[in-house]
This record gives structure tokens, C-alpha cells and sequence, in this order.
């Protein structure tokens, strides 16, 4: 394992601090955690009081979360250890950050741990008399779904759902409404990621499975968790095709006539240039499908350390109001903006 | 159950947790993701700073320290869970409680009431559960823990990570049931004098 | 070799169509070219003539050069073969679509092929009466320099060359002051790149040398061009302090005093997590010398396919104007914004 | 020389690129960045696209066919080198210039220009400069060009991609040095009846 690192342990202390170096104008850290909370000057100054939006989870998926807190986006953000749910007393530190009087929403992955410790951080809050409600995002359909086991994971598609809910906070929508609009929003978002290496946790040391040299995982998830399948490489056409394919028997009628937000998500190692090469494919087999792209995205939103790979993410905007939260403005690390100076 | 044997149970467990990392993180490789042994030595070593640092006078602050210590270092799916499991049983001697199957009763109720699993759903609850009971018909020992730890095996899991394997988990061991056994039994240990 | 293609000599055709296809706010490709130009309203609506900025080199540097093609960075960009220089013929296309018939500024990284075949684009072009003038970015100081050699290498470092130069001509800059910028700015610009893994160029199949497992190369180029040295790994704050003394050395009385705009760069394949363990690293030693960092970016920008690795880049910001130029606004694919919509 | 003998010269020196792309790129890969023979591969059968539908009826015409296809399809270093080449030989032959050691003249003062590279420096002008003047001489032959193109290997490269390896460079051949010694050899063999 080669990574560019002090101590392992000392990760994710040190890439927060990394953080808030960085970009002051956008995140400082929350006194004693690693979670971070807005510091742009449209959130320290005065301003009318809003649903704070706080989302957080295991290291390791970076830009994912701090990376998304700002303007239009997150409030705050909390990050546990690498790949390991954040425990409550930070969380619940990050809402209280966050809270302007107007209640906080968890945007949450469905992970047990993530679950469980969010839902404590809840209880430590309602003592508090702050109103706290969440939504669970579970787009991963590479899982079958039941609601006899665990449900489906949480992947990439959590960046559009932290971005719509985030830019309806920022319009000034109400606990309540928020709750309605991320739970239609994520029954809408529908992702599969594909691994042609596994992620190295730096604390263990070598990947979490072993691929043959021409050989993908389909399914596979943000944690090195095993998909549904494993194959051997086959070009970008052909996998744009199995993904779409996958991904449109969850839309009922299929893909046609629909209108989409795409995300084509890089795990951490997969070069730009091919995930652009697979973004082509993916946007000419809708076209071809006959469905209408309204929004893309192409780049590592939401990583896996150092896996090669990547995901594909359909949305479908069912409400035209959500491709305006898309492209409404944002002032992040991780989504991009260059208005807010330093 | 006295405050000294419980500090003599976290001590043993700590012990038995070092020894069995790699062991723990190898387990939950298999199945999980593969830090379940980081995140108990992280807890373990928090839990003994923290009652060194506490002092607790009696038992439900005991309890209550290692909860704390548990729920805010180790996260993860385990940390809630643990944490849960003794901050229940700090509830209870909160209530002046100290017989070990009333208290690990309390313990598994909190613990299949965190995490919405059943017994035979492939997790920790498959040996805490049947565990409680066993404590209160008096046949709490070793061999009925490793039996209930090794039961876990040929299951499929339907609860956390490992149930996004599917058929694929079925001949591993679960990792939070494997630390729970040793939970268990480090506790006879401990209160066998 | 395993990467995400169809046929390996489609990928920059294909790359450069997944970017038109989907970010058509900002780039549309030059017609039977793989080149970009902008594709915004401020640019394709009615607009004052300003100067053009064009850039390009060898493919494989994702989001360099097409990804920083918008309002307030270059108006076109030249994307060549994998590594490899494009052709004059369409350097000469980018340079057309770019003038307003105010004149083009060409960024040229400085290699052999770059300079020559943009020098012939500059000649066609000059036959059409457009004014055009070039500037050669020359950052990397892993290389010695010399009168009587090839001289430096143009890396990361063209980034910040490319938002300062391209912010200025959003700004009405001619293009002789806009000369004049951007040679003051490249004198300035200094880089070092390390690599723990080199990159794999699709055509050839396999990495473009071997490092040991627990080898790091020093100075390495962008193009798996060897460095100075090869070492044993070292922790990131030793790597820190390794390539902030040489870089330090390039200016006259070190970094104490100084006011820098710093790059951490990742490679491709280097998670954004460990740029920021390096990059918390960087800043802190850059405090302790009593250096002032007015500006930071964090994250893959001038890329080496799938090259494990990154670059630290400093900029001193000897005139204040520049630190505005790198706050301006800037709306393109790599460097970030949410304003347009599509 | 006349048309049909350019375009045998073209259809040998394809031949032989083809034979020879991996070996260039090898050389490339060990003091370069490993495209020479890719890039050299693209110019060929663009040249031979080129000739196939331009059908040119003078020298001149010829000369400037295969430039522009090389200035077009090559890129890096290699294709503006080339490409000026052949248009320094097609200026040339509009002002009826046919005879082989003028046109390498202006072929080789062309490509010096362009890259600004002095014999020694270890590029292709180490090849291209002499070899002219061996032609004026009348010995341009076999032997000689491969004696121009050996004396590369231990040079320090001074331009190009292989300068920026300093002492490293000694020791290999120059791999534009090796791809125009190539193209010189079947000038010769197309020139030979
Ligand atoms: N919903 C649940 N109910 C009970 N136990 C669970 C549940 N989810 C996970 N577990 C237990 O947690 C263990 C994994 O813990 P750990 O690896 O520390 O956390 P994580 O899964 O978040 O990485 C599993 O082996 C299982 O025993
Ligand atoms: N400035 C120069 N002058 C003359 N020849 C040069 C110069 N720079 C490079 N070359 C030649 O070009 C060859 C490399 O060509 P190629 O690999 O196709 O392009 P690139 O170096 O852009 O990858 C070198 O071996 C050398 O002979
Ligand atoms: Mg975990
Ligand atoms: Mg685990
Ligand atoms: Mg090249
Ligand atoms: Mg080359």
C-alpha cells in the first residue's frame, strides 16, 4: 500500500484541518470533532433563519460530505472515521451548528451504523428542543430491496439529493416540505457502480477483494461491498448498455420518454477522460432510448479511496422544480464555484 | 455485579480484543468491510481511559462511562450497539439492578431494539438474545456462547453490511456475534470468583 | 491494462464528445476537430470583442485543457492525441473560433512538440490577419533550466496561468498586456510532481515505468517523464517539507514574506483525501516560514491519465490584481461553477 | 527524382514503420514518453490516405501532400519536424528543383530550423543535417546513415522529451534519429533502379 499519508489514524483529523485551510471561505471545523460547519459570509453574517441541512457519514467518499457544505448545499457535515459511520456526539454537534431556529434535516445513507448513530444524535437533540427529522437515501439498485433485510445502500445519487434539498433550504422551504421533497427525490434516484480494483482502507492495508487482471465487479459499492456479479471487462458501449438496462427495468415503462439528471460518478482512481468516454456512451444510448437529459454531471463526487470504477446515476425529474435546485447556485468544494472570495 | 468486577470485565474484554483485531477485521473482510477489529480496539482502549478518567462510584455510572466511551469513539454499526447495551444496563442499576441476567436482559433488549434485528438475521442480537436467556435458566457458560457464536455461520444475513452478500455470506462467522461471544465470556471470567 | 474504453483509438473523439454532450453550457466542439470552444450565452449571444485565450496539448490531463474552456478562462482548447502535441490544422481551427478581431493568445506548455506545432498554428493563422501571440508556461523546477536545452517543463502550474490570463481578457485586456500578464505570472509559477505508481497510456498497455512497492519517484512529469530522484515512501508532512525547500529555492530570499497562491494537484489516481492530508501539511509549513497563502485549490486539475502521485504548485502573487483574477468568476467544466444553466 | 519514385519511397517507408512501430515506441518509452512508433504509424497511412485521394500530378504537389498529412495526423514532435521537411522539399521542387542532395538539403535545413536543434544534441537533425551532406558528396548509403544514427546513443540529450532525463539519456538511441534513418534508407532503395 502506497498512500500519502502521516499516521493512518490520523487521517481524517488531518484531511479536515486539509479543509479548512483550504477553503475558509467555504467551512470551518466544529471545535473538538471532525465535523464542519458554513463559513461563508452569507451564513456567519445576518441573515433569515432556514432549515439547516446536515448530512455526514464513514471517510473515504471525499468530495462527499464536507465537500458539499456551502451555499445552496449543506449546512454541516460530519465525518467519521474511513469508512466507518460518525459517532452521535458529533453529529449531534453538527446539528446543533447547524440549527438557525428552523429545525434540521439528516440526509442519511442506509447503513446500519449510519442509521443507528444518526438516529441517537436525534434523541440527543430533541432534549434540546430541536426539531430533527431525516431522510434515508437508498439508491443503490445493484441490492435487491426488502423490507425484511437491511434495504438497498446508499451510493452515489446522494449528491443530488444534497443538492436539490440544499437549494430548497436555501429558498427557504419549511422541515416538513423538505422531508416530502428528499423522500420523492430519492424514490426517484437509481445508481450502479462497477470496481476494476477494490479500495485500500490505509488501516488494513491492501484491497478489500482481488480482481483478476481483466476482470469487474457489477454491483459493487462505496465500501468495497461485493456486487452482483463479476465478469470480465467488457468496452465502455457495452457496460453503459448493462448499467441503462439495470437501471431501467426500476423505472416503471422503462427509460422512454422520460426526462433525466444523469451522474456518471468516478470512484477516486478512474481517470476524467474515461469517464467521459463512458459518459458519451451513456448519453447516446438515452438518446437513442428516447429519453430527454436535462442535467449532467461527470467527475468524483462520490469516491471510494482509491477505487477504480465508477457509477452511473439516473434521477428522473418528475417535478421541474428539482432541475431548477440543480442548477440553482452553489458555493462548494466539491461542486464547484468561484464567486465566494476568500 | 460489582463496580470492581466490571472494571475487571473491561480490562479482560480490552485484552481479548487486542489479541483478536486482526482476527475481528478479518472476519468482517469476509463479509463486512473489514474494520470491525479497529473499531472494538478503538472502543475497548476509550472504555478504560474513560473509567480511569470517571472513577464511577457505582454501578449504573459504570455502565454509563463505558456507554459513553462505546457510543462516542467507536461509530460504525457495533458502536450504537454496544452502546446501547450498556447504557441500558446503567438504566437498570440506575434502578438498583445487579444480578447478571436481569441486567444482561436489559442489554439485549436494547440491543435487538437498536438495530431492528431478529435473532437468526446473521448479527450480534443471534448471541445476545439467546444469551439473556440462557443467564436467566442459570446455563450461561463458554460452550453455549461458542455454540450461539458458531450458530451464526451457516446463516444468511439480512441486517447490516453483510446482507448485501446475499448467498455470499452464508459459511462466515458474523463478526459483531464473534466480539459479543467474547463480551460474554470474558464476563463469566470475570465474575467467577 | 484495464481502463474504461471502447477502442483505445477513439478516446480522445469520444472523450471530447462525452464533455460537448454533457456540459453543453459551456463547450461545443469545433466541427471534424477534437477541439472546444465556448458554448455559453455571454459568448454566443451578442457581446463585446475581446481577446481570445487558447490552450491545448496532448490529451490524458482531464480537466486540462477543455475542462477550463468558459466565461472568465479560455475561450477554446486543442485536445491532441494521448500525450502527444495536436496538430497545427487544428490548433489553427481553435485560434478562428476563438477571435473577435481583437487577436488569440496562445498558453503553450513548453514541450518540443507543443511549441512547434502551435508556432505552424500561429503561422496559417497569421496569413488570415489575425493577430496572434503566444506565452510558454515553464513551471516545472524539478528540471534544470537552461538557455541551451529544451528548458522546463509546463505542468500544473498552467492551470493558475490559464484563470489569471483568461480572467483578465473576460476583463477587456489587449493582448499585449495580456502577453505581458501572462510571462509575469508564468515567472512566478513553480511546481514539483511526485508519483508513487506512473501512469498507463491506453495505446501502450502498461505503465510507463515501474516504482517499487514502496518507491516514490521526485519530480516526475506529467507524461511519466522520470524526476530527479527515486526514494523510499516518506510521510506526507516530510514529502511536504522535501518539495516546499526546492520550490523555495527558485525564489530569491525563500518563501518568508512572500504571499503565495498554492495548487496541491492530484494525478488521477490519488484520492482526494490524501491531497488533503498533504495539502493541511503544506499550509502549516507554509505558516511556520511566515509565507502568506492568499488563495488555495485542492484536487485533480492537471492530471497524468491514471498516475498515482500529485504536484504541489506555489504562485507568488507579486501584484494583488492577480489574486482578484483567480477569484473572478470563472464557469467551465474543471474549475467549478453552478450559475448556467443548461 | 520524379513522383512515382516518391510515392515507392512512401509505400517502403510505411512498410517499414509498420514493421517497426513497437520497436520506435520502445525506444520512445525508454528516453521519451513511448509514442514514437504510434505517432509514426498514424503519419504513414495518412501520407498514403493523402496520396490515395490528392492522386498529385508534379513533385511539388507530391511533396506537399504527404507534408500536410503528416503535419495533420503525426501531433507531438516528430510531425511538425517531418511535415516541414516535406514542404522545405516541395518549396523546393516548385522551383523546379528534382535532384536528391538539394531537396535533403532543404529538408534538413528545415527540420533544424523548426526544432531549433544543433547537430549533437541528440535528436533527428543528428541524422538529417549530415546525411545531406553526405548526399552532396555523393556517399549517402546505408552504411552511413546507420553509422549517423548509432553515434545518437551516446549523447546526452540536449531538446526534446529525452533532454529533460539529463545523464540518463546517454546510452540510448534517439528515436526520431532511428525513424528518419528509415526514412533516408528507402529513399535510397526507391532511388536505387
Ligand atoms: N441492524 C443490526 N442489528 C444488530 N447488529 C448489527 C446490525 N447491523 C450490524 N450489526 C452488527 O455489527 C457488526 C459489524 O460491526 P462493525 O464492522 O463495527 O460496523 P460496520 O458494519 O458499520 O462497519 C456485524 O457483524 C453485526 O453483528
Ligand atoms: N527540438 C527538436 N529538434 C529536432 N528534433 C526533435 C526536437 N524535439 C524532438 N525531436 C525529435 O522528435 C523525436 C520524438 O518524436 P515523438 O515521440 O513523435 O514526439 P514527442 O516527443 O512529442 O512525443 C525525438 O526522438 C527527436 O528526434
Ligand atoms: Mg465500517
Ligand atoms: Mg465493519
Ligand atoms: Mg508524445
Ligand atoms: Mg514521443
Amino acid at each position: 500500500m502506497k498512500k500519502i499519508l502521516n499516521n493512518p489514524s490520523d487521517l481524517v483529523p488531518e484531511m479536515v484541518a486539509g479543509m479548512v485551510a483550504s477553503y475558509p471561505q467555504y467551512v470551518r471545523q466544529i471545535p473538538e470533532t471532525t465535523a464542519v460547519v458554513r463559513n461563508d459570509k452569507a451564513f456567519t453574517g445576518n441573515h433569515p433563519a432556514k432549515v439547516g441541512v446536515v448530512s455526514g457519514g464513514g471517510s473515504g467518499h471525499e468530495p462527499l460530505h464536507a465537500g458539499f457544505v456551502g451555499l445552496g448545499m449543506l449546512t454541516a457535515a460530519v465525518a467519521g472515521q474511513v469508512f466507518t459511520s460518525p459517532t452521535p456526539d458529533q453529529i449531534y454537534a453538527a446539528i446543533k451548528a447547524a440549527d438557525q431556529g428552523q429545525g434540521v434535516l439528516l440526509i442519511v445513507k442506509n447503513y446500519s451504523g449510519d442509521v443507528m448513530n444518526f438516529d441517537m444524535a436525534k434523541d440527543l437533540a430533541s432534549i434540546d428542543d430541536i426539531s430533527v427529522e431525516s431522510i434515508v437515501v437508498d439508491d443503490d439498485v445493484a441490492v435487491e430491496d426488502s423490507l425484511y433485510t437491511q434495504g438497498r445502500r446508499g451510493v452515489a445519487g446522494t449528491v443530488y439529493v444534497e443538492k436539490i434539498v440544499g437549494a430548497a433550504a436555501e429558498a427557504g422551504a419549511d422541515l416538513k416540505s423538505l422531508v416530502k421533497l428528499g423522500k420523492a427525490v430519492i424514490e426517484q434516484t437509481k445508481t450502479i457502480g462497477v470496481a476494476l480494483h477494490a479500495a485500500t482502507v490505509p488501516e488494513v492495508g491492501h484491497p478489500g477483494f482481488e480482481l483478476g487482471p481483466d476482470e469487474m465487479e457489477y454491483g459493487v459499492g462505496i465500501h468495497n461491498e461485493p456486487g452482483y456479479k463479476r465478469e470480465k471487462m467488457v468496452p465502455s458501449a457495452q457496460l453503459a448498455k448493462e448499467l441503462l438496462d439495470k437501471i431501467g427495468q426500476q423505472y416503471t415503462g422503462g427509460l422512454s420518454g422520460k426526462k433525466f439528471a444523469v451522474l456518471v460518478n468516478g470512484f477516486g482512481a478512474t481517470p476524467l477522460g474515461e469517464q467521459f468516454v463512458f459518459a458519451n456512451d451513456v448519453l447516446q444510448q438515452l438518446t437513442d432510448a428516447k429519453a430527454t437529459v436535462a442535467f449532467t454531471k461527470v467527475g468524483n463526487y462520490v469516491t471510494s479511496l482509491d477505487m477504480t470504477g465508477l457509477s452511473l446515476t439516473l434521477l428522473q425529474l418528475t417535478d421541474d422544480k428539482w432541475l431548477d435546485y440543480l442548477n440553482a447556485p452553489a458555493a462548494t468544494i466539491g461542486w464547484g464555484d468561484t464567486r465566494n472570495e476568500r | 455485579m460489582n463496580v470492581e468486577q466490571v472494571k475487571q470485565w473491561m480490562q479482560l474484554y480490552q485484552t481479548e480484543i487486542e489479541k483478536n483485531k486482526d482476527y475481528l477485521s478479518q472476519l468482517d473482510t469476509d463479509i463486512g468491510d473489514g474494520d470491525h477489529g479497529n473499531n472494538m480496539a478503538r472502543g475497548v482502549d476509550a472504555v478504560a481511559a474513560g473509567l480511569a478518567k470517571d472513577n464511577p462510584a457505582d454501578l449504573a455510572q459504570t455502565f454509563k462511562s463505558i456507554a459513553m466511551s462505546l457510543i462516542s469513539k467507536v461509530g460504525g454499526a457495533s458502536g450504537p450497539l454496544y452502546g446501547t447495551a450498556f447504557l441500558e444496563m446503567a438504566k437498570a442499576a440506575k434502578d438498583s439492578e445487579s444480578d447478571i441476567p436481569t441486567l444482561l436482559q436489559a442489554a439485549a433488549d436494547g440491543v435487538a431494539k437498536r438495530g431492528g434485528a431478529k435473532v437468526g438475521d446473521k448479527t450480534m442480537v443471534d448471541v445476545w438474545t439467546p444469551a439473556a436467556q440462557d443467564a436467566k435458566a442459570g446455563q450461561l457458560n463458554a460452550a453455549n456462547i461458542d455454540k450461539l457464536v458458531e450458530a451464526t455461520k451457516p446463516l444468511r444475513a439480512l441486517k447490516g453490511r453483510a446482507s448485501y452478500l446475499g448467498e455470499r455470506s452464508i459459511g462466515h462467522l458474523d463478526p459483531g456475534a464473534v466480539s459479543t461471544g467474547m463480551l460474554l465470556k470474558t464476563l463469566l471470567q470475570a465474575t467467577a470468583k
